[in-house]
């Protein structure tokens, strides 16, 4: 038996791509520094969004990359930034006992894996071909429904942040005559 | 089991019913909630338009079903049946918010509305200075509606419901004036001389379903994989039947919409299951000829159902569900009787005959219409439907029947001596009431059901006319109580008051006299009642107390002789004449107005006078109409016809029909009552020639005149009987309570005193006592599972891990 | 030993299994609430992953890919929720370490 | 009738379409706000948009009517897949819809006088945003309880959810609320996440998101173990959504640091829809050979699974209420016992019988007795007082109206007859004996005994209310108006669906029949993508 040669170039950049994906996770879970977690995040993002395009989903592994990494990523990131002093020394990343997560979680992945080893999956051949043009069509046509919620949750979900993030208070007590109106600042106001 | 039949009446469902008693009970909604603030804006005016208008609505729908929708009913289909909603299912017993209307609670119906919209138009007039009108005409129209309810109800249920809502109204309306502490405590007497009564109708409903229910659950028309009632369906008879298929078991609980169908048994037999399909279908359509009825066999409260029920006859003739009622016994006696006994006591608390009939002459102390309206035409009366309606169960028990005639006679002749000798206008009245409810129950109880409701019929006409001109008497007495009158005409003994008249009460008959000038209408109604109501032939009393007595005399359905009932009520029919006619001399004649009265008393207006006259026209129309007798026309009344759909399982058991006796019969009652007007006119008509007999007759009876002017002392030995008894009875009960109670209630935390003390000894950390231990457990449970909670998110989102895995074993050790 | 080499469904699966289980450890462990934050996403990567794989590799049309565009979408959408609370929390607590914010308990 | 298309579907979904344009016109009102009406004079912002909302869900209500009257059925049938096969028009979501705009309602109207909620110190500029996201929370109820399709019952999930972590934390000068609104979106997106993977699984299996593909599937019901472990994974996306245990270590946080108003809301709504949805996939989606029906009836899980689930919700959940101060956190507690009282039906579902009818049932007396609890609350912390029970000693006294109130929402809530809580546990149990199998009779036992313990804290407050005393100097205490109009409005049906609960019944059970949980747009196509 030709170990070697089973190794074909395509395995090769799967293997790549699984294990950058799976090592950021593990990155995730045990980095001290809660700014290497980040950047173990971004390799796992990087990672499934190479695996999107490996099996030719090309405009879920843009979007992959897109959202995740180019917004959300850094989403986490700044708030990374804004809740811990960069100049201290602790930027703090410390991990409740892990006897009983790990447990847990290698459990479950015990049980997925048997799951996504032992079932018959009916698999048919798999064909590439380019998925844009069908997803745009299929956003338009089947799926216009959800496309349109989408919109208002996206929509909603940026007011909601705005609300919250809103910098209203500056430990001031509360006013407690209702519908006294305080001045409001024009700059509070929009963040 | 062989073919079975039934006489069973199939309604007809209209979805109007529920109109009737509604429109009285907006009418009370807006007057009681809104009453005061519509009285204070827009007048009195507007409340009293509201709760007349809402009067005549129900009226007018009454009339309608009545007239336009029951009359044209053939017989065996003569009900009208208005599902509203279902209140409880419990097991199989399905019971509904439901009316039916037969022609007996049609009847009655058309009395509630007919007089009733009379006596609201009446009030306005009586009422017209009373200050809480809304008030009033709140409670009038409140009572009006749950009088419907009561009649209208097609189950006991529905009418238990109208039961204890006439009985609060009445409470409510009697203590109107309740600032009055003597008026207040009258609705006490009132309300609790009736909670007795209804405490005997609530036991008889309980035998009555303890007495069924055995039979019910024996299952043999219990479909039991449907779990559903089911329906037995009948033909009328044996030549139509087919062979195949004895009864056939479709979903008998009849909802809105859904009435009860014939159904093919020979089809139904082949074809399990269908029936219901069948049913939509409209297939299996009854054969050529035949008529057919459904019963709904099973547990059943619906008056309707019940009968059908009872009357379930099978190819031999035998009734099985009367006869298995008929023979169950509950300590060597038929449990029926137990159960006619209780529904005849909570008559008896309703219709004020012995030893209940207390309340009602207390009663009076309220307005006159209401006098007229419950205490007369309607309420009071509840006793006698309900025991006319329950005809069929009456009738298998001879013995509670025999009660009920005698009572009634009882109380017929022990109230109107009562009535010989009052003062009081409106006791007379009442005691007079009293007595015609007597003879009602006469009639249900000898078995001539549609006599007693007859007399029910015209006792309200020429009732309500009296009692209504009564008020109107007072209503022109009424300055008495402002000015003083003339004092009483045979005030020989002032010392006793029982002869000594208060000269403000304007009720007093020793203060009036010499009204017929100056009160003409109110004389020539009341005068025309009083002789429908001592029973002069072509008008109402006439015909219906006759035919009472008559069918008393003849036989009928009772133990005793039938003979000793007819001459008791006689006697009773005697001196009813006699009473009456002597308040009306006492009022209307005796001597001319003095001065003071002439300035002034004077008619009544219009709102009253009208309604007078329209009860008394009716007075005389209404009986020669509805009951012209058997024996000059040779046909059954029309109201006997009329009602004999209702009262065909228990028919009047005559001895024999004779033709001339029954004239015979006529003639002696007509005798009785001339002799009652002629002792009246003699003693009463004119007083400066009759003063001085008078008093003679008084000194020579005094004693008997002094018993019965104190109503034999009933109040007092009720006083030192009952109510004694019942106050010692709570005092032996607090003496049980304090020390018997508390024994055993000492014994018993003794006991779990104990308990603890061992329980602790078994655990040191103890339990303390055995209900403090399970609170305790729950408690520390509490504790523990409250532990899982700690606030940490981490905790959390393992816990959906856990959980998931947790389920996956579950389920995967469950498979 | 040749199918490990054979790059199909399974193999798919079986990372996206690795990345849910790690989404769950980070969860259940981490105290910083940015870094649990960053555990749902594993997790939901997870999901978007198998939806893709499934939708490649069973049936070839594209309902799959579908679901999983949403789930970046809602992702963002949450994160972006997300990270505006641990800002406020932060705001109140100094601090966004999960043990500490506990003030609601038992 | 086939799925109808997008065009066609639009006049279906014009309730849906109703509440977006009033979430626009609100956020647009808010933004161009200081130039109409505020600078003019007093009126505020939050009556401005609470009454915007309001408007908007009546008209929505009067725009469902609307649609469903004027459709004869022999056109569009009232069950019919719409948008392709990605949510359903039918009796059962309809009711659902009802629901929903009641339950919105109640709580838009609490809002607008609750402090809690709406922070009224800047001029409660906030106002907008808080009923523009109330409002898209009910869009995402709607969908929830009409989605067929995996997609948009995600999709509907993930809205409320999200618009639920926002409103949590929606106090933000309060520590609590945020704390809550951070566990709230931590535990939400792990739960939803884990439902995630299982429907992943599920869409595996089947090839198709379509929950009448799910199980038509040959594959789904060949397949067991897979099938199991995709459904406990879904199960923990439900039971985060109706607070079942052990998925419910979210709620009592996050009740009791949401503003009230969001609290109550919460606990009936997103609850409602997790029941919706948890009917359309059990009576939809799972294959029939593993669903209890026939021979299975013993051997299949579901009901086992659902039957455990049930008896731990209710159990923890009212021994966790037995010792709570925090009136708050006691009725959330309470919320998950009732889940767990709702799960009984579901099992009685899946035993074949008329489960589905009683949690309809069940459901909607919830609404008027636990919308009118939290009411109490609100109302009462709007004239100062706290929200621990001792703060509640002497009401009877300091406010009969409303202690009286709170008694009947309270003995209802007990399962006492004749309130309506009663009504709704005695369908549930009866539902489940309608088997008799012995988990069922375990379980109607449990449900008494539980019942039997739940008296205790919810008698307590009553008790405190009519027998302690108040404190010293605690004069009488008044209320808004509008409270106590609603309060009335709630209490009524509260005391009348006890004694009278035909109609409701009836409503429930044509809701059912239509052939609700079953799902329509199985033929959706799928060719061609």
């Amino acid at each position: 038996m030709d170990f070697i040669s089973m190794i074909t170039p395509e395995a090769l950049v799967f293997f790549g791509l699984a294990t950058l994906a799976v090592a950021g996770a593990l990155g995730v879970a045990l980095a001290s520094n809660i700014l290497y977690s980040g950047f173990a995040l971004m390799a796992t993002l990087g990672g499934v969004a190479g695996l999107y395009l490996f099996i030719g989903l090309d405009f879920l592994g843009i979007a992959q990359l897109l959202i995740y990494v180019g917004g959300i990523l850094v989403l986490i990131l700044f708030a990374v930034l804004l809740t811990n002093r960069i100049g201290a020394v602790n930027v703090t990343n410390v991990s409740a006992p892990r006897a009983l997560g790990g447990a847990g979680a290698l459990g479950l992945l015990g049980l997925l894996t048997h799951v996504a080893v032992k079932t018959d999956w009916v698999l048919t051949t798999p064909v590439s071909t380019p998925t844009t043009a069908r997803i745009g069509d299929a956003f338009l046509r089947e799926y216009l429904l959800p496309f349109e919620v989408a919109s208002i949750v996206l929509l909603m979900s940026l007011v909601g942040a705005m609300v919250i993030a809103r910098r209203a208070v500056r430990d001031r007590p509360l006013p407690p005559v209702q519908g006294a109106t305080a001045p409001v600042d024009g700059a509070e106001r929009l963040l | 089991m062989g073919e079975l039949y039934a006489s069973f009446i199939r309604p007809k469902e209209i979805n109007l019913l529920y109109l009737i008693p509604l429109f009285p009970l907006i009418g009370a909604f807006i007057n009681g909630i809104f009453g005061k603030k519509i009285q204070d804006k827009l007048g009195k005016r507007a409340n009293h338009g509201i709760a007349i208008a809402m009067m005549v609505a129900a009226s007018g729908v009454a009339l309608y079903a009545f007239l336009g929708m029951l009359i044209k009913q053939p017989a065996g289909h003569r009900m009208l049946h208005d599902h509203v909603f279902p209140m409880i299912h419990i097991g199989s017993l399905h019971l509904n918010f439901a009316f039916a209307m037969d022609p007996l609670s049609g009847m009655m119906t058309l009395i509630i509305t007919l007089v009733g919209t009379g006596i609201h138009i009446y009030s306005t007039g009586y009422m017209h200075s009373e200050k809480a009108y809304w008030r009033f005409f709140c409670y009038l129209n409140l009572f009006i509606f749950s009088m419907l309810l009561l009649v209208l109800g097609d189950s006991f249920a529905m009418m238990f419901f109208g039961w204890e809502g006439v009985g609060l109204c009445s409470y409510l309306l009697i203590g109107f004036w309740y600032t009055d502490k003597k008026k207040a405590s009258a609705g006490m007497k009132a309300f609790v001389v009736n909670r007795i009564g209804d405490f005997g109708f609530v036991v008889g409903l309980f035998f009555l379903f303890w007495g069924l229910g055995g039979y019910w659950q024996k299952g043999q028309y219990i479909d039991e994989t449907r779990g559903a009632k089911d329906m037995v369906t009948l033909t009328a008879g044996p030549s139509v039947l087919p062979q195949s298929g004895e009864f056939v078991a479709v979903d008998g609980f009849t909802r809105k919409g859904v009435t009860a169908t014939w159904i093919d048994p020979a089809h139904a037999a082949h074809h399990p299951g269908e029936s219901l399909n069948l049913l939509a279908e409209g297939k299996g359509g009854p054969g050529a000829g035949a008529e057919q009825v459904s019963v709904v066999v099973g547990p059943t409260m619906s008056f309707n159902e019940l009968r059908g029920q009872l009357s379930i006859t099978d190819g031999g003739g035998r009734r099985p569900l009367a006869e298995h009622l008929a023979k169950k016994k509950v300590w060597g006696v038929p449990i029926l009787f137990f159960v006619c006994l209780g529904l005849f006591i909570g008559a008896c608390g309703k219709s004020a005959q012995l030893p209940l009939y207390v309340w009602l002459p207390d009663a009076m102390a309220g307005p006159t219409p209401v006098s007229a309206l419950i205490h007369a035409a309607t309420m009071v009366t509840a006793g006698v439907y309900m025991i006319a309606r329950l005809n069929f169960l009456f009738v298998l028990t001879p013995g509670a029947m025999t009660v009920v005639a005698l009572v009634g006679v009882m109380t017929a002749l022990f109230a109107a001596s009562i009535g010989l000798f009052q003062y009081d206008i409106k006791k007379v009245l009442a005691y007079s009431t009293v007595s015609q409810l007597g003879f009602m129950f006469i009639g249900v109880g000898v078995g001539a059901w549609w006599a007693g409701a007859f007399h029910l019929l015209t006792h309200a006409l020429f009732k309500a006319c009296l009692f209504l001109g009564s008020g109107s008497v007072i209503h022109g007495m009424h300055f008495l109580e402002h000015h003083g009158g003339h004092g009483g005409g045979d005030d020989d003994k002032p010392k006793d008051n029982r002869l000594a008249a208060d000269p403000h009460d304007p009720q007093d008959m020793r203060n009036m006299g010499g009204l017929r000038r100056l009160m003409p209408k109110t004389r020539w109604t009341y005068w025309i009642a009083c002789v429908a109501i001592s029973g002069f032939p072509l008008a109402a009393g006439f015909y219906s107390k006759d035919e009472i007595l008559w069918k008393a005399f003849s036989g009928g359905n009772i133990l005793v002789s039938g003979k000793l009932i007819w001459a008791i009520g006689l006697l009773a029919a005697t001196m009813t004449s006699f009473y009456m006619w002597r308040s009306y001399y006492m009022t209307f004649w005796r001597r001319e107005p003095t001065a003071e009265m002439k300035e002034h008393v004077h008619e009544s207006p219009l709102s009253m006078t009208s309604i007078l006259m329209v009860l008394a026209a009716l007075c005389l129309v209404a009986g020669p109409l509805l009951g012209f007798p058997m024996a000059f026309s040779g046909k059954e009344p029309l109201l006997e016809r009329w009602l004999n759909p209702v009262t065909s399982l228990a028919p009047f058991r005559a001895l024999t029909h004779d033709k001339g006796l029954e004239i015979g019969l006529m003639m002696v009652s007509i005798t009785v009552a001339a002799l009652g007007l002629w002792a009246a006119m003699a003693l009463y008509k004119d007083e400066s020639k009759t003063a001085d007999k008078l008093l003679r007759l008084r000194r020579q009876n005094d004693g008997v005149h002094k018993v019965v002017y104190a109503k034999y002392y009933v109040d007092e030995i009720y006083n030192a009987t009952v109510i004694r008894g019942y106050m010692a009875l709570c005092r032996v009960l607090a003496w049980v309570d304090t020390y018997i109670v508390d024994f055993i209630v000492n014994a018993a935390g003794a006991f779990v005193r104990g308990v603890g003390w061992l329980s602790g000894k078994i655990d040191k950390y103890g339990v303390d006592g055995a209900v403090n231990g399970v609170a305790t457990l729950v408690m520390a449970g509490g504790r523990r599972v409250r532990k899982m909670q700690t606030g940490r998110v981490n905790n959390y989102v393992f816990g959906i891990v856990a959980g998931v895995m947790l389920l996956f074993i579950v389920t995967v050790v469950a498979l | 030993m040749e199918k490990i080499f054979q790059i199909g469904l399974t193999h798919y699966l079986v990372v996206a299994a690795i990345l849910f289980a790690a989404g769950m450890f980070v969860v259940a462990t981490r105290r910083n609430a940015v870094a649990i934050l960053m555990g749902v996403e594993l997790i939901l990567n997870a999901a978007s992953l198998n939806f893709a794989a499934f939708s490649h590799f069973v049936h070839g049309h594209i309902t799959g890919q579908i679901v999983s565009i949403f789930i970046i979408v809602l992702a963002a959408a949450e994160a972006a929720i997300a990270l505006a609370i641990v800002l406020a929390i932060f705001r109140h607590y100094r601090t966004i370490d999960a043990e500490e914010t506990s003030l609601l308990k038992d | 009738m086939g799925p109808l298309s997008n065009v066609e579907s639009l006049k279906f979904y014009a309730p849906e379409m109703v509440l977006s344009a009033g979430i626009l016109l609100i956020l647009i009102v808010d933004l161009i706000g200081d130039r109409m009406y505020k600078r003019k004079g007093g009126v505020s912002n939050r009556k401005v948009h609470g009454t915007l909302a309001l408007v908007t869900l009546v008209v929505a209500g009067a725009v469902l009517w609307w649609v469903n009257h004027s459709t004869p059925e022999s056109e569009v049938p009232r069950g019919v897949a719409i948008f392709g096969g990605l949510l359903a028009r039918d009796a059962f979501g309809d009711f659902f819809k009802y629901f929903f705009l009641g339950v919105t309602f109640v709580v838009g109207l609490m809002s607008m006088r609750s402090r809690d909620a709406i922070d009224h110190t800047d001029g409660d500029r906030d106002a907008g945003e808080y009923f523009a996201l109330t409002l898209t929370t009910t869009l995402g109820l709607f969908m929830m309880a009409t989605a067929t399709d995996m997609l948009t019952a995600f999709l509907g999930l993930e809205l409320v959810s999200i618009m639920g972590y926002v409103l949590a934390g929606f106090k933000r000068r309060d520590r609590k609320s945020s704390e809550a609104a951070l566990k709230y979106v931590i535990y939400g997106g792990v739960a939803s996440g884990a439902m995630l993977f299982g429907l992943s699984l599920l869409y595996g299996l089947a090839g198709t998101t379509s929950l009448a593909g799910i199980k038509a599937s040959a594959a789904v019901a060949a397949s067991p173990t897979t099938l199991i472990t995709a459904v406990t994974l879904v199960l923990a996306g439900f039971g985060y959504k109706i607070a079942s245990v052990p998925f419910h270590m979210w709620c009592p946080d996050v009740y009791e640091g949401a503003p009230t108003p969001v609290t109550a809301f919460l606990s009936v709504g997103p609850k409602a829809a997790g029941f919706a949805m948890l009917i359309r996939f059990f009576g939809g989606a799972l294959p029939e050979t593993l669903l209890a029906k026939g021979a299975l009836l013993d051997s299949s899980p579901w009901p086992l699974i659902l039957g455990a689930s049930a008896a731990i919700t209710m159990t923890v959940g009212n021994l966790s209420a037995l010792g709570q101060q925090n009136i708050k956190r006691m009725f959330a507690y309470s919320s998950i016992a009732h889940a767990g009282y709702l799960l009984l039906g579901l099992v009685a579902l899946s035993g074949g019988g008329s489960g589905s009818r009683s949690i309809l049932f069940y459901l909607v007396t919830y609404l008027f007795m636990n919308l009118g609890a939290f009411l109490v609350v609100i109302a009462l912390a709007e004239s100062g007082l706290g929200e621990n029970v001792d703060d509640y000693k002497g009401l009877g006294t300091r406010n009969p109206f409303i202690a009286v109130v709170l008694c009947i929402f309270l003995f209802s809530l007990t399962g006492l007859p004749p309130f309506a809580g009663f009504a709704g546990k005695f369908l549930v149990f009866s539902a489940l004996l309608e088997h008799p199998t012995s988990m069922n009779v375990f379980l109607a036992i449990l449900g008494v005994v539980n019942s039997a313990i739940s008296l205790y804290y919810y008698a307590r407050l009553a008790k405190v209310m009519f027998f302690d005393k108040a404190a010293e100097g605690a004069g009488p205490i008044k209320v808004y108006g509008v409270h106590a109009a609603t309060l009335t409005v709630l209490a009524v049906p509260t005391i009348f669906l006890g004694v009278y609960w035909a109609p409701l019944l009836d409503a429930a059970d044509q809701a059912i029949r239509a052939g609700a949980p079953a799902v329509i747009g199985a033929a959706r196509a799928v060719a061609g993508l």
